[in-house]
């Protein structure tokens, strides 16, 4: 079976590839590529783990064909980091202990950076409700939000301060 | 030594965890992130029948296919025979185990492993399976716990005599054990009671719903030698039990354990390991299973579901005289579901005379159960709290006041046999007293509920290393894989034996080739009994480290201090030497003796069992049935908390889990005895807008059995939360839920029916 | 082993061939938030996948003279963005919101939830009740058809091969009206609609209804448009007394079956309580009242 | 000499003839599970694999070395695992 060719832009770098029509683009990053921060948990669009970012809208990797990514800018959570420093949201993660296993936090962490890009105050409800389709099993979400509204004060004061 | 009284430095704080920045940056290395070149992709097919039996598997299709390299099924494992070992978690009968890995003559529950494959590439694999000619001739089958118990009920298992009764029964029967505790005279408790309440409750299955599905990779030498990566609650388990049910050496496996992405018991067995190695040998590649959530569904084990009958006499100033409980526990397809802690667990929260618990472990058409945080011990205090809530309500006593009343407290001996020691079940309910929660007027039209419970915890065995590195900097090892981030508590014990910050000390969990045994992670064991290894370890090192300095000084070792991570001279007769530290001591190294580490291995005893007490409110839209949770408190012994955030985190992550057992998860059956939500749309995990921020309230009596008061936390937070939710929603509504999930047409239906 | 080939053409008519040149089985992709789950779970076997989103005018929204016009594989998080549309139909963007998550908000369309043709697609009661009129392009050239034409069954729809939908049109808003959408779910998100509500109403200066559309979705084998509860409303205020009334022929309209989600029971009584709670607010919208969320 | 209670929930009546409570020449876990083998055959190997003890009102899984007095209680006890 002849495989498309596909062009885009991973995390900033012109990536090309070649795949079978009906990998997804989860399959894509972790398969052909080696990119296997975003995580296969359901492979049905109902957990989250593995979003992304396409021309920065937050989506399910697994509920978009690879062959969709020719001409798109792509950001996965091995390019949220700043250069070698971490993101401010990976850094509030650390610091309230909003992960245990660490499963759900990849896409965790890129929901939150689309969430707080969209919305740089969000009420803690606002915040709940858009991470409703990151399923994570440990921490029962208290730390996570806490560490979501930090980061957003952060991102506040960046943002004053620039 | 013992550091409980101690002024610590690291023991206590929050510091960044060891693991953290690949977690929170992707490069953490979960199972189904490791791959080879050359790797083929194994493919399990599942049997559609709920029972049948396994006339013909014709794999001839799917090996004629291209790009298929390897099918086995049964007939290619060893038949091993009933053998009762306690290599993992709980009694294991490893020819259940084989069975339940790959079917042998009967497929047992809809999704039972039947064959595999491994190919070139998943597509081929998936043609392949549909390759794969199953002849089956379907058996009738049984779901539910009561029907299976019936004479009448189709068998499982025609080799299955009911154990624990007297005289050994002649008839097989899916009654796999009878379990009975006693204490006192129940008869005459009762009859002294003055007031008596009972009730009848069931909870459904529930299953562990980790994110990252099992998988492994395994590659198989030309000399036999096998290697498997795979995340896992015990390495050493999944050695132990590959190499039982593939009649190998222990030392032929070595298994390599990557970042587990959630467990909560459900991977404390093996369900793909021994295939995957099966298929590299037959292939001579190696081979990667990726478990679907679909095939986790239906192929892994949840916790039972049950039927809980339980009965209260108490005086009329609250005093319980009488307790008595029937469990009757779904084991899944095999025996084994955890009814002994259903029996125990209950009423080993209070001081009662007379007991009486009488437990069935059934086996009906379902997947094998598997540990799921605290096995057991939800089940039946869901139960038991909730006919305390209304044997207060009989009484008119305020339901926290009852349970202080009657609570258990060091030298109250339980209807099991041990004598509690060292418990702090009396504070943890003095605190939810004391707490505003408890003490806030609740909004109009919600309701408030409380519930308390219970778990053992354990010790074991376990064994942990620790390096002085070259530059003096610190890495300790240990065989316990990370499920919540124990790295951070272990790295802290040693930084606080050696008088060092925490960032100077590496934690890592070394593969089975690299260090000594140790147990799974599970029981809330690791802190404890690890944590006890490590800090064992980093005691011998700075007992090492006097030894070295006393060389360099000339004097005796007993003469030397160690204090901040320095060796200081014990007072001025020991002589004026400037302090060694780590970084010095490390590079003479060489000079004094050579490198500086040591290995502790230990079987821990003492661990304090831990207590809990819940406190919810909810409010209910009555025309829907929908239940919000408005506010909830989670309050616990925790013995000593070595990272509050983390043991904070335990409590909050198992009061979650709680709610979705309470409000929204269950499994749902058809008519043919498939499930028919295997997957997280209809099985439903709550989401982060289902859930209140989650007070975690840390009371800490320590284990005087763990050099830093360490008892298990993990575990005992998800007992209370399906009685507390189910009391608040009685105080929202007057209704008494007794069968969960308390989902929106169960509790529309019983609005209705109250009028 | 069986091929899948994938196509995305930049024009109607390339679009058109490819669809109903393929012998075998040949699916439009909009967001393919269920194309894709379909595909993997084998229930779905096409030969072809057709990209529709570089044909111009299937992404992006316009208003003209009143009526708005919405590219049907507009994602619904873009749609959520415009603030105006938002606005003049909240109850149809708030139930497109509704479908999934964030994630699935980046990907799912009108079309595709419309096509996919579940009884409990959320968007499509608020489209029935918006009258929205769907843009159906194919082998004999546009066709113009109503909403509640296009789904045929569970899975089922009317479109002809070859044929697909381009454009959603809504109609000019009217003085004094509003819309809602409201649907139950076991838990607060993710889950798919045990029932689902949509009501649009114009009311005249009094407040009393002078025209109404009222639909229930996952209660019968396709979305209901219900006339009896239309009924109900028009002439009235939205007095107990039509509460009531709304409730009863709404619970009278109901042809649910018992599945994994809910009960026949169950289903018939929230269709009731929904009725009522959308009408709440789809009054008060008209009336100028209330523009916050409904959920 | 050290008391051995079978709670009964240890479902190990069958191999004691329905005894419950017997005293056993003991000074060690070790010799406890020794003596028990050679009373009733199968007892020892049982609560070695598949038990744990309350020794005094304290829970031990894989005990030999702990130590017994005259006045022991010995409670076997189904050996507890956990998630």
């Amino acid at each position: 079976m002849a495989k498309q060719y596909v062009s885009t832009t991973i995390n900033g770098e012109t990536t090309e590839f070649l795949c079978e029509t009906q990998q997804t683009m989860l399959d894509v990053l972790r398969d052909v590529i080696g990119l296997t921060g975003a995580k296969e948990g359901c492979a049905s669009g109902d957990c989250g783990a593995c979003s992304i970012q396409v021309d920065g809208r937050l989506v399910c990797s697994c509920l978009m064909l690879g062959v969709e990514a020719a001409g798109k800018e792509i950001i996965t959570v091995e390019g949220v980091a700043r250069g070698d420093h971490l993101h401010p949201i990976q850094q509030k993660f650390l610091e309230h202990a909003a992960l245990q296993c660490g499963f759900c936090t990849p896409g965790l962490i890129v929901a939150v950076k689309a969430l707080l890009e969209e919305n740089d105050n969000p009420t803690e409800t606002e915040a709940r409700y858009w991470l409703a389709g990151n399923l994570c099993r440990c921490t029962g979400y208290d730390k996570i939000i806490r560490a979501v509204m930090d980061a957003a004060a952060v991102i506040r004061e960046e943002k004053a301060s620039a | 030594m013992n550091y409980i009284d101690s002024n610590l430095k690291v023991v206590g704080t929050r510091p960044l965890r060891p693991d953290g920045v690949d977690k929170v940056t992707g490069r953490a290395m979960y199972s189904a992130d490791t791959r080879v070149a050359g790797m083929l992709w194994g493919k399990i097919l599942r049997s559609p029948h709920a029972h049948a039996r396994i006339v013909k598997i014709d794999t001839s299709k799917a090996e004629a296919l291209k790009g298929v390299y390897a099918v086995c099924s049964a007939a290619d494992f060893p038949d091993i025979p009933s053998e009762e070992a306690f290599v993992g978690e709980g009694p294991m009968n490893f020819r259940d185990l084989a069975m339940n890995v790959m079917a042998r003559g009967k497929a047992l529950y809809e999704g039972h492993a039947i064959a595999a494959v491994a190919a070139s590439t998943p597509a081929i694999a998936d043609e392949a399976l549909a390759l794969i000619d199953v002849t089956y001739e379907i058996l009738p089958h049984v779901i539910d716990v009561e029907a299976a118990m019936a004479e009448t009920a189709p068998l499982l298992h025609a080799d299955m005599f009911t154990q624990g009764v007297d005289p050994k029964p002649t008839k097989p029967s899916n009654i796999a054990k009878v379990v009975k505790f006693k204490k006192g005279d129940i008869d005459a408790g009762f009859k002294d009671a003055e007031v008596i309440v009972e009730g009848r409750y069931t909870t459904q299955p529930v299953h562990q719903a980790y994110i990252e599905p099992h998988a492994c990779l395994a590659t198989c030498a030309a000399d036999g030698q096998v290697t498997i990566h795979a995340s896992s609650q015990g390495h050493f388990m999944i050695r132990a039990y590959t190499a039982k049910l593939l009649g190998m050496e222990m030392a032929n496996i070595r298994v390599n354990p990557a970042e587990i992405g959630g467990g909560f018991g459900g991977k404390t067995l093996i369900y793909i390991e021994p295939v995957a190695v099966k298929l590299a040998q037959k292939s001579g590649k190696p081979v990667k299973i990726q478990m679907t959530r679909e095939d986790v569904f239906r192929g892994t084990g949840p916790t039972s579901g049950a039927v809980v009958e339980v009965k209260l006499g108490a005086k009329k100033d609250g005093t319980i005289v009488a307790a008595q409980q029937v469990l009757k526990f779904q084991a899944g397809a095999f025996a084994g579901s955890p009814i002994g802690p259903g029996c125990m667990c209950g009423f080993a929260l209070y001081d009662i005379e007379n007991i009486d618990v009488l437990g069935y472990d059934v086996v009906s058409n379902r997947p094998k159960v598997a540990a799921y945080r605290a096995p057991g011990a939800p089940i039946t205090s869901f139960g038991v709290e909730s006919c305390l809530d209304d044997l207060a309500l009989k009484l008119g006593i305020d339901p926290l006041t009852l349970r202080v009343k009657n609570a258990a407290k060091n030298g109250t001996k339980t209807h099991y046999g041990p004598t509690h020691a060292n418990i702090g079940f009396e504070q943890v309910l003095a605190v939810a007293a004391a707490h505003p929660h408890w003490n806030a007027p609740l909004p109009a039209g919600q309701g408030r509920g409380i519930a308390c419970g219970f778990w053992f915890n354990i010790g074991g065995e376990s064994t942990a290393t620790v390096h002085i590195n070259e530059d003096g900097s610190v890495t300790v090892a240990t065989g316990s894989p990370d499920i919540g981030g124990s790295r951070a508590s272990m790295g802290m014990m040693v930084a606080e034996v050696l008088g060092v910050p925490a960032e100077r000390v590496r934690a890592t969990i070394a593969d089975t080739a690299s260090i000594g045994f140790t147990h799974l992670t599970g029981g809330s064991r690791v802190t404890f009994a690890t944590g006890m290894a490590a800090t064992q370890a980093a005691e011998k090192v700075v007992d090492e480290l006097k030894k070295r300095a006393a060389m360099i000084w000339e004097i005796t070792p007993d003469a030397v201090e160690w204090r901040d991570g320095q060796a200081f001279p014990a007072g001025t007769n020991a002589g004026a030497f400037e302090p060694l530290d780590l970084a010095t001591l490390a590079l003479k190294a060489a000079r004094t003796g050579g490198p500086v580490n040591a290995e502790v291995s230990v079987n821990a005893q003492g661990a304090g069992a831990g207590f809990g007490a819940h406190i919810c409110d909810v409010s209910v839209d009555k025309e829907t049935g929908h239940v919000t949770i408005e506010r909830y408190t989670a309050i616990q012994d925790v013995g000593k908390a070595i990272h509050p955030s983390y043991v904070e985190g335990q409590i909050q992550g198992g009061a979650a889990q709680g709610i979705g057992w309470a409000l929204s998860e269950e499994y749902i059956y058809n008519d043919k005895g498939q499930m028919e939500n295997p997957g997280f749309l209809d099985y439903r995990c709550p989401v982060a807008s289902d859930v209140p921020m989650i007070e975690a309230v840390l009371v800490e009596v320590p284990n005087p059995r763990h050099p830093f008061g360490v008892r298990g936390v993990g575990e005992v937070p998800i007992v209370p939360p399906m009685a507390a939710i189910a009391n608040a929603i009685r105080g929202a509504t007057n209704l008494r839920m007794p069968n969960l999930p308390i989902s929106p047409p169960r509790l529309r239906a019983a609005i209705d029916q109250a009028g | 082993m069986s091929s899948l080939s994938y196509a995305a053409p930049s024009s109607v008519d390339e679009a058109v061939k490819l669809l109903a040149g393929t012998a075998g089985l040949a699916k439009v992709l909009s967001g393919g938030t269920d194309l894709l789950v379909q595909m993997r779970a084998g229930r779905m076997k096409p030969e072809l996948i057709v990209d529709v989103k570089k044909v111009p005018g299937a992404i992006g929204m316009r208003k003209e003279n009143g009526a708005w016009i919405i590219g049907a594989s507009t994602p619904g998080a873009e749609v959520e963005a415009n603030k105006e549309l938002t606005a003049d139909w909240p109850g149809l963007v708030e139930a497109l919101d509704l479908i999934g998550s964030t994630q699935v908000q980046g990907r799912c369309s009108l079309a595709g939830n419309l096509c996919n043709a579940s009884p409990a697609a959320d968007s499509v009661p608020a489209m029935y009740a918006a009258g929205a009129i769907c843009v159906v392009v194919g082998p004999n050239g546009t066709r113009e058809v109503p909403v509640e034409q296009i789904p045929a069954g569970p899975g089922r729809t009317t479109l002809a091969k070859g044929e697909f939908i381009l454009e959603i049109k809504l109609p000019a808003r009217t003085a004094r009206s509003g819309d809602a959408y409201l649907r139950f779910i076991p838990r607060t998100e993710m889950d798919i609609a045990v029932v689902g509500c949509g009501v649009n109403v114009t009311l005249d200066a009094n407040g009393v209804c002078t025209a109404a559309r009222v639909s229930l979705g996952a209660v019968a084998p396709t979305v209901l448009l219900v006339d009896e509860c239309a009924k109900v409303l028009i002439g009235n205020k939205l007095d107990d007394a039509t509460l009531a009334a709304l409730d009863k022929a709404a619970q009278a309209a109901c042809k649910p079956i018992s599945d994994k989600r809910g009960t026949i029971e169950f289903r018939t009584k929230i269709a009731g309580v929904l009725a009522r709670r959308t009408a709440a607010i789809a009054f008060d919208r008209a009336a100028g009242k209330t523009t916050g969320k409904a959920h | 000499m050290p008391k051995v209670v079978l709670s009964s929930g240890s479902s190990m009546q069958a191999l004691t003839g329905g005894q419950t409570e017997f005293e056993v020449e003991a000074t060690t876990f070790r010799r406890l599970v020794l003596e028990l083998e050679q009373r009733f055959p199968g007892l020892g190997k049982q609560v070695e694999e598949g038990m744990a003890v309350a020794i005094d009102g304290e829970i031990f899984q894989d005990a030999y070395g702990a130590v017994l007095h005259p006045d022991s209680e010995i409670v076997l006890i189904p050996k507890i695992g956990g998630g």
